[in-house]
């Protein structure tokens, strides 16, 4: 393989592999939005809470109990989250609920700080992920190839769950029309604080995920909760083929951008997304503002 | 008299679904039009139509001799075209005075004046109350708005429609949602404030529109079933089974 | 809403004669560590005024008014350090305008989306401005920022030059122009124009239908709080010699006139200027007790969102209808 | 007076010179004013981090500027055992006798949030309305400035103990009230690059942060190394944006280069990231850092990640003190760290090392020339700390007069694993590689000149 091409290869999985961790912050801040109309700026908070978590089991355990339990923990505080505080303040419109969910978002951040302290932590790969995976002459990072299988597996566990499940087909129909749905009798604020729940789970998930990869400090929410919020913004809100194309085009971005235009990446991406929502305000896939 | 609002094969489909075909309409100066027909019959798309809500898929609307196809809503209103909103659309959190100033001001062209206090300008003041003298709401005149009945409020719509002192005014179903009394109030202020105006209402209650109207045209499927005066249009017999045929299931 | 016309009595002079009064005493009496914070304050209340502008009086929420603001701030700072010889209320004027014109500049984009959506594109153009400020390395210096420039005094013509490198000459000018500044923005609200964007918030669509060009007020709006976060920023600039995309661009800077414009209380129009002087206190006490500032402002918020969303502005009139009340019966 | 100064200022030039022409390398005894002996050091097994015991009545008020809250907090709290413990330690010897009268140290925090705002705000509280009486800091090259300025305006003298950036002591910014006791930029890379000019290896990429602190760092080790080994390559050079999540990217595009050392400059967590990430992709190849050394890195690193970490931090290391007095502090603290709770009872603060060695080292200077003023009047603090030499626990520390830069020996060192003990029984690191034999840099190596404008200033 002449150079040029293994370098191409490797910076396309490079970006497959982040674009897929964005995918699992950025999908449940998307679904959340699309099924609620609530955009949960503390989204990003409680994926940097599951990390915290996540590191604090897994050193008491090992990395698999953490991604089966930290998640657990968020969501339990999500859905309390939204049942005693989002619900009662739905009704004033969307700027109380960016307020609040901003509020929120601090008071996790201070709780991260007061129980963990400032300082970096770093979780060690688990063992069996460390080292490289090698297919032929392509050796890549055993982890990196784990994020990428982690998260489609998840969007497959979406698929079945939205598509092939009683669940699902309540929630893409209370989606369409709550009012409706709610005359079935069907109980669509539990559905409601369920799917809440739900979304964090996915972003407890990438928490955990995330944790061996980047250090955790006080400022993870900040790092990758931007990239995030520009995935679901460009691809557009609610929606989830939306969610997934607009990460994977900014890990490719990202990966490409470093090689060719490494001055300009960081402007990339912002600078895209400007670009997307002057032409069309309600993102790449998205349908309602 | 001149035609003052004109539609030449006006045709409109939302995504396929075609909703009015080939309407050929026209509404002289001074009188009091009426649109009817039965529900889906394509009323309220037209009055959207002309009053720059959505654009014609094809065809033309001239008002004054001018087209007006794609105008936006603000210039329409400013050639001359004045509305009322089907679902009440006043600005409910300020007091009626506040809802029909903003209209005098639009009227009297000033939009961006930043260098004088409203409060002290005593013509648009003057003019306002005047306004709200027509409508019967001086005692309400600073209160808030979303306190006031459904009837006041339907009253603040037109008076604001009024306000800006157009050449044709558009009702878009003025009595839908009302009790009969409130009916009642409605009709007689609207033939008050529009004697001896241009006028297009759009109805679905039969005796409004008889006790109203100079003419009236009937709607029906997305075409124009027949025009007349309300007399012609009551012995039509097309009309009769359209449209009492349709309600009457 | 018209003005209850009473007799003049000298009892409506006594408040503003007593704010006047307390105003030119400050920072004699506190020194100037309270007088710097005081011109912190009024900063932050022309910022949070300025979008209050868009909050209350448009109906939506900017998540990048720091981009008026550092726009501004840059803008002054830029001209001073490369151009000699700038009067004071020039330059303050030129931030002024350079918010002004980034309003105009983004409005089109704005003028195309409503709500979330504009909430977000705001805070996409922030974090650009943001991101160029930091990339631009050889117009803003990078990271660094701008500082050390010459701060202009202020020279009355024949009469006297004022050395601005003072807190208590800088406070007497950041309250004369602030002061202006909350003082033009009130009696915008009370012009046929604020009318207009009064009448935006609540329905835009019957405004369009009145008669008024809603993209072309919408616009003006953006430009009007533009320039207001320019000036305020210019001022910004002025008092801290030092202008850094952390400080003059960064997503905090869009934040904190957010979290005042709530604490004030939305929709009103002291609520951000009660708002900020709130803030501002928490804050000065906060740092010196504890270091768990965003604590506080996240309790904060959640407690105003969740309980008093008129927020203080709104706690006050409930109390005092209340007061009212029991002296009545 | 004057006529005092300057036979003082002569004798000091003088006896530098003796020094730089006698003792170049180092290796004999300097001639010190002062000298920092842990031998002396009080018994500070009562000393705890968390519970600081504020002296009562007339201090002297040290005002302890840092980022206290926000994302990047941990700066404040890394430091604070390191002020507490000094100031302890001499609070319990019974304080300074300044102006006639014994007085304890007090520390003031003032909490610059990592804002120039709130920079400028605090430092203008802890002058005005604290009057302290000497400000130490801080990180951030930005808000050091700030800082610096407000000192001035107020006659404060202010030791920089963090930030680096050479511009802050240049010409245009000096004020005779800063005192910095850290190396800049240039004296960092200019050790750097003597390291590198007696290794082997020729290719090297550059890899660092993308703003003013990453490019003039990589540009200094640049120039330098270009100077002293004409032959070397730099394969690539690229600036990533500050917290960047993921650093693949980069790293593929590097190893294309074939590189044979990856510099980099990078602190937290970009830095943590960066190493993690690197030895994650496979590559081996030695890492020259600066603030690589957070514990809890290297722990999740291992043995096999961190050897090859070549780390140039102006530090004392673990495994070889290089004095008894350095064991004996070492163990006085370790010791005493088992005792600490949450947040300083984390492996991070287990030695006083990198960069808390450095500032320990520092704050005992500073402690010292206010003693030898006698008094916490800024002229005489800035008298005696003019030109002074103290012999410090990692080596003499010059302060220039001149351009109030600290001058010294730079010590490097690449990262080898097993450790060897530091004292009997505690073994410096397990799990992870440390610092292995340390090359001194000789100052004469690593000193840039005074700046052309400020030369001869304090005659």
């Amino acid at each position: 393989m002449d150079p040029m091409t293994f370098i191409l290869i490797t910076q396309l999985v490079h970006g497959l592999a982040y674009g897929m961790l964005l995918f699992l912050v950025a999908a449940g801040l998307s679904l959340i939005f699309g099924m609620m109309d609530i955009l949960n700026l503390s989204h990003a908070y409680f994926f940097m809470l599951a990390a915290y978590i996540g590191y604090t089991i897994a050193g008491m355990t090992n990395f698999w109990v953490a991604l089966l339990l930290a998640p657990l923990v968020v969501v339990a505080l999500g859905m309390v989250i939204e049942r005693f505080m989002l619900r009662k303040i739905h009704p004033f419109g969307h700027i109380p609920e960016l307020v609040l969910t901003i509020g929120i978002g601090l008071i996790i951040m201070e709780f991260c700080k007061a129980v963990w302290g400032t300082q970096s932590l770093m979780l060690q790969t688990p063992e069996i992920l460390s080292g490289l995976l090698n297919i032929g002459v392509f050796r890549y990072p055993l982890y990196r190839a784990f994020i990428i299988f982690f998260a489609v597996a998840m969007m497959i566990l979406m698929g079945i769950l939205f598509y092939k499940t009683r669940f699902g087909t309540i929630v893409r129909a209370a989606t369409a029309d709550a009012d409706m749905v709610n005359a079935l009798g069907i109980n669509v604020p539990l559905v409601y604080t369920v799917f809440f729940g739900f979304g964090t789970w996915l972003a407890g998930l990438a928490g955990v995920v995330v944790a061996p990869f980047l250090s955790v400090f006080p400022g993870l929410a900040d790092q990758v909760g931007f990239d995030a919020f520009v995935v679901v913004v460009m691809g557009g809100l609610g929606s989830m083929s939306g969610a997934f194309v607009g990460a994977i085009l900014i890990g490719l971005l990202n990966s490409f951008g470093i090689q060719f235009l490494p001055t300009a990446a960081p402007l990339l991406t912002f600078g895209l997304m400007a670009l997307v929502l002057s032409i069309k305000p309600t993102g790449l896939f998205g349908v309602r503002q | 008299m001149t035609d003052i609002l004109e539609t030449k094969a006006l045709s409109h489909d939302f995504s396929g679904l075609q909703v009015l075909e080939n309407i050929n309409f026209a509404v002289k100066q001074g009188e009091r039009h009426a649109i009817i027909g039965p529900n889906g019959a394509g009323k309220t798309t037209f009055f959207n139509l002309v009053t720059g809500v959505y654009v014609p898929s094809s065809g033309k609307i001239l008002f004054k001799s001018v087209d007006i196809t794609k105008a936006k809503p603000y210039r329409l209103n400013r050639m001359g075209l004045g509305r009322s909103f089907q679902i009440t659309s006043i600005f409910l959190k300020q007091t009626p005075f506040q809802n029909i100033r903003l209209a005098v001001l639009s009227k009297n062209k000033i939009r961006f004046n930043l260098f004088r206090r409203v409060d002290r300008m005593d013509e648009i003041n003057e003019q306002t109350h005047e306004i709200l003298r027509e409508i019967n709401l001086e005692q309400e005149a600073h209160l808030e708005t979303s306190t006031l009945s459904y009837g006041k409020q339907r009253s603040l719509d037109f008076g604001m429609a009024l306000a800006t002192e157009p050449d044709l005014l558009m009702f878009d179903e003025p009595t839908a949602g009302m009790s009969r009394d409130e009916s009642q109030t409605a009709v007689e202020l609207i033939r008050k404030l529009t004697e001896n105006k241009t006028m297009i209402i759009v109805e679905h209650d039969m005796d409004v529109v008889f006790s109203l109207a100079d003419r009236v045209t009937v709607l029906h499927h997305g075409e124009i079933l027949a025009t007349g005066t309300p007399r012609e249009i009551k012995e039509n017999a097309g009309v009769k089974k359209a449209y009492l045929g349709e309600t009457e299931v | 809403m018209i003005a209850k016309k009473s007799a003049p009595s000298w009892k409506q002079w006594v408040f503003p004669c007593l704010v006047g009064v307390i105003l030119l005493a400050y920072p004699w009496v506190l020194g100037t560590v309270y007088t710097n914070i005081f011109i912190y304050f009024a900063i932050f209340s022309v910022f949070a005024a300025s979008l209050n502008m868009l909050v209350s009086y448009l109906g939506v929420l900017s998540f990048g008014h720091a981009l008026f603001y550092g726009g501004g701030a840059y803008a002054t700072a830029l001209f001073l350090d490369h151009i000699e010889g700038l009067g004071l209320f020039t330059v303050i004027l030129i931030g002024g305008a350079a918010g002004a014109a980034l309003g105009l500049i983004v409005s089109p984009l704005l003028n195309r989306v409503k709500a979330t959506a504009f909430a977000l594109l705001t805070l996409a153009l922030g974090q650009l401005a943001y991101m160029a400020c930091l990339k631009l390395r050889f117009i803003t210096y990078g990271e660094d920022g701008v500082g050390g420039f010459p701060i202009p005094d202020l020279t009355l013509p024949g009469i006297a030059s004022i050395n601005m490198m003072t807190a208590e000459n800088f406070y007497y000018l950041a309250v004369v122009v602030l002061s202006l500044c909350l003082l033009l923005m009130w009696f915008l609200t009370k012009t046929p124009f604020g009318s207009i964007m009064i009448g935006i918030r609540d329905n835009p669509d019957r405004v369009d239908f009145l008669g008024f060009n809603l993209p072309m007020t919408k616009a003006i709006v953006f430009v009007i709080s533009g320039f207001f976060a320019g000036i305020a920023g210019a001022v910004y600039a002025l008092f801290q010699n030092l202008v850094t995309p952390d400080g003059a661009f960064h997503i905090m800077t869009s934040f904190t006139p957010i979290m005042m414009l709530f604490v004030g209380g939305i929709g009103t129009f002291a609520g951000p200027i009660v708002g900020s002087g709130v803030m501002t206190i928490i804050e000065e006490l906060a740092t010196r007790y504890t270091t768990q500032i965003a604590l506080f402002n996240g309790i904060l918020l959640v407690l105003v969102v969740m309980y008093f969303r008129t927020g203080f502005v709104g706690l006050y009139l409930l109390i005092r209808e209340k007061l009212f009340q029991k002296e009545s019966s | 007076m004057a006529e005092k100064k300057l036979f003082f200022n002569l004798c000091l030039t003088l006896s530098l010179m003796a020094a730089l022409v006698l003792l170049p390398h180092g290796g004999f005894a300097q001639e010190v004013n002062s000298s920092f002996n842990p031998s002396e050091m009080s018994d500070m097994s009562d000393f705890d981090p968390n519970n600081f015991q504020q002296p009562e009545g007339d201090t002297i008020k040290l005002g302890y500027m840092q980022i206290m809250s926000g994302a990047a907090a941990s700066n404040g709290e890394l430091f604070w055992p390191i002020v507490t413990w000094a100031a302890h330690d001499i609070n319990k010897r019974g304080g300074i006798l300044v102006d006639g009268k014994k007085k304890k140290i007090e520390i003031v925090t003032g909490d610059t949030q990592g804002k120039p705002e709130a920079a400028k705000k605090e430092t203008e509280r802890l002058c005005l309305e604290e009057k302290v009486d000497v400000l130490w800091g801080t990180s951030g090259s930005h808000l050091a400035k700030v800082i610096a300025d407000v000192a001035k305006k107020y006659k404060v003298p202010f030791m920089n103990c963090l930030a680096l950036s050479d511009e802050l002591m240049d010409e245009k910014n000096f004020n005779r009230y800063t005192f910095r006791t850290l190396s800049n930029t240039t004296q960092w890379n200019m050790a750097m690059a003597y390291y590198f000019s007696k290794r082997p290896e020729t290719r090297f990429s550059i890899l660092c942060q993308d703003y003013m602190y990453g490019h003039s760092m990589a540009g200094a080790f640049k120039k330098h190394l270009k100077k002293l080994k004409p032959e070397v390559e730099f394969v690539s050079e690229d600036y990533h944006q500050l917290w960047l999540k993921d650093f693949a990217p980069y790293l593929t595009k590097i190893m294309a280069t074939n590189p044979e050392v990856l510099y980099t400059a990078d602190w937290l967590p970009d830095g943590d990231n960066l190493a993690k990430q690197v030895r994650n992709m496979g590559l081996e190849l030695p890492i020259a850092n600066i603030y690589i050394t957070l514990r809890e890195t290297l722990k999740a690193l291992g043995v096999d990640g961190t050897e090859n970490l070549i780390n140039g931090y102006c530090f004392m290391s673990g495994d070889t003190p290089q004095t008894e007095a350095q064991a004996k502090l070492m163990k006085a603290w370790h010791e005493q760290w088992k005792t600490w709770k949450a947040p300083y009872d984390s492996d991070t603060y287990a030695w006083p090392e990198v960069v808390l060695g450095s500032t320990l080292n520092d704050t005992y200077w500073l402690f010292d020339v206010i003693k030898r003023a006698g008094s916490t009047d800024p002229e005489k603090i800035i008298e005696v700390w003019e030109g002074d030499v103290f012999q410090s626990i990692q080596g003499i520390r010059t302060m220039r007069a001149d351009d109030h830069q600290a001058v010294y020996d730079m010590y490097i060192s690449d990262y080898t694993y097993p450790t060897k003990e530091v004292y009997p029984g505690a073994l410096y690191s397990e799990g992870f590689a440390g610092p292995g034999e340390i090359i001194t840099v000789p100052q004469k190596y690593c000193t840039p000149p005074v700046p052309e404008g400020l030369k001869g200033r304090a005659e």
